[in-house]
């Protein structure tokens, strides 16, 4: 698990348990402190404290100037962003729900993820473009994606996509001191928000001290022999608790958290699939053309992977927009139900 | 001048929209205690309230058919209620029910009422060049139908409508932009997002005329969109009209609005454009008793739709895989609009 | 081989050759007249007939009022295209590089795309979305994407792809009548536009009369038993040619061209594959998260599918953004030689 | 008023750069003989050249240092050379040579000068946004440099544009946005596109001063650019230019310019700015040998330039897997900006 990590000082209180929120903000804070260059922009990350708690108390420390409220404009900010960090500055840029890409996407894609490879390196885009992204709590087609495949896809960008408040707050560190641009995509429903209950798993203990995880190196929340789950954000919780009940009955579960897509950690992947010779690929993005098929894919090219795999599914959203109403949202996003189903399928096959 | 005809049917549509908003506040809330939790109760997801805003959809929609356009943004309770879309279905939606007006896939950011040409939609702005389209459909079609966009004074540093003013100004396309300024974008006071107070101003520079409504005043409101819908009909070119509006709860239901001055929200509350046009129902003789009639007829109309609603089924999961087109297991070739391929996600 | 294409009648004569930019504006002209909804918008569409020839020609049939310049605001016209599909006519809405999605994504993937399930069905959206695609002519990386991956990811709106002018005009009546949303992407090398010089492969013969190419059928576009390469685009031509020399090798290559990602015809490749056990998969968009991980997953997932296959490969652009100088553009777009390296490798491989 | 100086360095970078677009022009259109092949030729790619459009680049620039930033559109050399862009690597990355500014992986639209805070793209508008994050980070920093977005008046309607003046303004950035009108948007005549014949109009609605400089005057935007870049470095915050310009050759090479009537052509020819300038030198005494050498050490430099840039080296197939950060095939945790991992595409 996770042997990179620089390990925490020795004055570090590793029993201190943190919402996902709390672990973010922590290491954001740190990094202002540090370094007069970081910044966060973002609608409502003053006052508010960011909709979903991302800047929650900043404002206190750090005034205005820091925390900065911006126009609903997010090819303007999220542009100058990209501007400000050519210029030598470490912004952070929140778009409040990922959903919301499409208004800002040329300013991400085009100029942030391409500046560096377009200039010969001469120049460099040191942000991080942070958004809140996922389902569950049924705020509809234009609220509740997540959007995973559509950045992984692209280049020029590292995706992270953190599942606990531990792995949040080192992710965190790494990402605002990267030179690179990366975009850090946290789920509304781990964030520990008060009106919208996280599950159990993603508050956890967090030195208080600084610590960085490294890009690309997934970590094994859960070692097995039998089945490999690949996953990420949410669903790492969604596919402990289905391990959990298949322990019972004697299937012996590994879960992967990705925890970046950009840079992928396909080694860790196909060293477990090695051991197991059954895949099921878990995400909450759309199923077709998206994070679920290329880690098949990348299984399957992988040095002896194709011998290896003996059965493979994949559970995600199947191709529609999230839905409004409880029971068709339910339906469409996959549940630790679903996840056992699917890994009872591939164990039972052969 | 206003008819007293006109004021009683602005006054009917605003007070349904006001007690509609306070029911549907009470029901959102009572499911989501004791601590606010925003996946339980009876209304799924967010709730963005519009008490306070209801001048602006009552004074523009009384100029318009049912064949104009309407496309309206997150807040669209008293503007969809002004323009005529169905009351019980637009509830029943809001309450995720199968014979909601999307079949409970919509919810209460995205109301289609094809019949009264209504939309809104969720991102900011966004409504605009759709309405831009409606526009250029009529005009190419050669109707006199025209339409109607409105949105926030937040959304008016968005690409899209600062896009759209521009094409409906260059093609002479029968629309009108209706902003509602209540002062604030969630937590940021109008003057942290925009030097401009006075968002008509922006339309100068499309070459298009625009005007501000300075107080929650409908019967000023509805001066104002008379020119400015009657201007899009005689096929006259587009406007722009901001009207002052007031945010009598949060941004959405649970919004703490810690970053609210009290005395910002005790203006919103003195500030009653309801109370305003009651009295102006008064200045034109109509009476105490035709006055509670409206009320009366508002609150019942709004008591039955609730109570309609709530007893609708649910949709079953597997409606969710309708009303879109799926990306096939194999190689179908339908290409109808609505196809149900996939049968779940494992 | 396309058997669901309705018979050109009669009269058809089948031996003209058209340039794929023809046999395009041919069906657009074709269901212009027979139907006033139909319009066209984009921008340099009117005088310059469309900087890639896609609509040239057709001002002077129908005139400014039908083949619409508009202002360089692609959210505003191609949203207003929805709202024009929404009131009942058939817009078709051009996007002159695919690279410039991001500046109007959110009117195509939140509002076109996503309407009608928004509205459970009460709404519809019939229009069709162009825009060329392809590098090959060094235009750097804000004009040689494809992007495949990306629009095919998001649900709601079906892609289609065309190889030659004979599926071109097919899938272009198709993609009219449709009456959901379609996004159709046309590859600037194979138009036949005079200042870039198409390949042999794509001026086809086209009958004169009106015909529909159904969305969801790949077409073998050669029969071969000893490899399958899935491809679409330019690239059904380089695998063609990858294919003819490696047949003097004895190498029997199938080559199917996919003509549409969404809906996606998984059956012909999942039978072909059944036949071969070697799959080639060759796209020109980023490799990473999009169309060739797609369709690995799909044969995997097919029934018998993992028993069948015996090696895979993948040919794409490797996660970079196109460059601008021949040598490196060169290098990261698979040309007839690397799929024919790749086709080697996998038949050689066991 | 301007000075004798200040005239000479501004007819120098306009004469280096018409004689650099007629070179380039020269040097790509030789390649594509005989039937114009764009992929063709010493200079890969399209290429936008800017002859008729130097008196906007030359007047702005002048008013600049190494230490502010020029963020330029698709047709950005004459911009390049006034802001003092390193001319020979500038050319190499136009041939797509490995000494080229970008090591020929960013061609004629994407030159980056760090070293002069110099970039452009490609895509319309898309360099005002970072032009106001760089005036940001001036403002943060409290330096007084200043950002300068150039864009076409085609660019005008383009929400990144009209965004960015939104946010320069309510943050009071240094930023001036100058918009270079050639009446056209590759075949689209403004008119077909706005109703504003005047940009500048556009800046109130923002609360921002605009201006537009009438004639192909380099004094004129000279003058207009002294207040606007002064305000923007006295920290009075943004304004709004829009310079006439004209554009004598087509679009893009190649463009065969069906559109254009002859008439329109003939008018750039004449309203040649260059030769304005020549009158508005002689009119300070500067006598015919000045600007004779002005020119033939313009036309010396361009010409040392080309041929410096057509003896470099093309980089090798495999650099193009450098100077990103590439998805490496296993768990690689480098987090440099430049990094070369993948080996290929096979
Ligand atoms: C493009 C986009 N950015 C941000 C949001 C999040 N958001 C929803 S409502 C809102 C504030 C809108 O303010 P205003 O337009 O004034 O409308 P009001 O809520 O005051 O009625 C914001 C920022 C969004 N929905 N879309
Ligand atoms: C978002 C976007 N849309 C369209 C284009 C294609 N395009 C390139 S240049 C151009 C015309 C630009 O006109 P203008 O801004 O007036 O600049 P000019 O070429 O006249 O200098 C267009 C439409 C683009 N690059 N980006
Ligand atoms: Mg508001
Ligand atoms: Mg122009």
């Amino acid at each position: 698990m996770a042997q990179q990590e620089r390990e925490p000082a020795s004055d570090g209180r590793t029993d201190r348990s943190l919402t996902m929120s709390r672990a973010m903000v922590e290491a954001i804070a740190h990094e202002m402190r540090e370094d007069d260059d970081v910044f966060y922009m973002g609608e409502d990350v003053a006052d508010y404290g960011g909709i979903f708690d991302s800047t929650d108390g900043l404002l206190e420390e750090f005034g205005y100037e820091r925390i900065m409220d911006v126009p609903i404009s997010e090819t303007a900010y999220i542009g100058a962003a990209v501007g400000a960090a050519q210029a030598g500055m470490r912004p952070i840029a929140e778009l409040m729900f990922v959903d919301f890409f499409g208004v800002g996407m040329d300013q991400i894609y085009n100029q942030m993820a391409k500046n560096t490879y377009m200039s010969g390196g001469s120049v460099s885009v040191p942000m991080v473009l942070t958004a809140a992204v996922g389902g569950t709590y049924n705020d509809a087609a234009q609220h509740s994606q997540t959007l995973y495949g559509t950045f992984a896809h692209l280049p020029g960008m590292k995706v992270v996509v953190p599942s606990t408040a531990y792995d949040a707050k080192g992710l965190m560190h790494n990402a605002i001191r990267d030179d690179d641009p990366v975009v850090y995509l946290f789920h509304k429903r781990l964030m520990g928000i008060g009106w919208m209950p996280a599950p159990d798993g993603p508050k956890t203990g967090v030195p208080e001290d600084e610590y960085t995880i490294p890009f690309g190196s997934a970590d094994v929340k859960r070692e097995g022999a039998d089945v490999t789950v690949v996953t990420l954000g949410l669903h790492v919780h969604r596919a402990l608790e289905a391990a959990e009940s298949l322990a019972d009955d004697g299937i012996d579960v590994e879960v992967i958290d990705l925890r970046t897509l950009v840079p992928l950690d396909t080694e860790t992947i196909a060293d477990s699939v090695a051991k197991t010779g059954r895949l099921v690929v878990v995400d909450e993005d759309y199923r077709s053309f998206g994070v679920t098929g290329e880690i098949v894919a990348s299984v399957v090219e992988a040095e002896g992977g194709l011998a290896d795999l003996e059965a493979v599914e994949r559970v995600a959203v199947p191709d529609v927009p999230i839905p409004y109403a409880r029971p068709m949202e339910n339906e469409v996003i996959p549940d630790a139900d679903d996840v056992e189903n699917a890994i009872r399928d591939v164990h039972a096959s052969e | 001048m206003v008819s007293v005809n006109e004021l009683q049917s602005m006054y009917e549509n605003m007070v349904t929209a006001r007690h509609y908003e306070e029911r549907l506040q009470e029901e959102y809330l009572e499911g989501k205690q004791p601590a606010f939790d925003i996946s339980a109760g009876p209304i799924p997801g967010e709730l963005h309230l519009a008490a306070g805003h209801e001048a602006s959809g009552a004074g523009v929609c009384q100029h318009l058919r049912d064949d104009d356009t309407v496309t309206a943004p997150h807040r669209p309770h008293h503007i969809a209620i002004a323009k005529g879309v169905d009351l019980k279905r637009m509830t029943a939606e809001i309450f995720g029910r199968e014979t909601g007006l999307s079949k409970g896939k919509g919810g209460h950011m995205h109301l289609f009422d094809p019949e009264v040409n209504f939309a809104c939609s969720g991102i900011i702005a966004e409504g605009c060049p759709p309405a831009v389209g409606a526009g250029l459909a009529a005009k190419k079609r050669n109707t006199d139908s025209v339409a109607v966009a409105f949105l926030g004074e937040g959304a008016i540093d968005q690409g899209a409508f600062l896009e759209s003013l521009n094409m409906a100004s260059v093609q002479n396309l029968p629309v009108v932009f209706v902003v509602e300024d209540n002062d604030w974008a969630i937590s940021m006071p109008k003057h942290r997002i925009t030097d401009v107070a006075n968002g008509a101003r922006r339309a100068d520079g499309f070459d298009m005329p625009g005007e501000r409504v300075d107080a929650d005043d409908a019967v000023a409101v509805y001066e104002a969109a008379r020119a400015a819908v009657g201007r899009a009909r005689d096929r006259n070119g587009p406007s722009l009209l901001e009207v002052q509006v007031h945010r009598r709860m949060g941004h959405f239901m649970g919004d703490p609005e810690g970053y609210r001055p009290d005395e910002d929200k005790a203006a919103a509350e003195r500030r009653d454009s309801i109370e305003r046009l009651e009295a102006d129902l008064r200045g034109h003789d109509v009476d105490d008793e035709t006055i509670d009639d409206l009320r009366d007829r508002a609150h019942e109309r709004v008591e039955e739709a609730i109570e309609w609603a709530k007893d609708q089924p649910e949709p079953e999961p597997a409606d969710a895989y309708e009303d879109v087109f799926v990306n096939p297991a194999s190689g179908v070739t339908d290409s109808e609009p609505s196809v149900a391929e996939t049968g779940g996600d494992d």
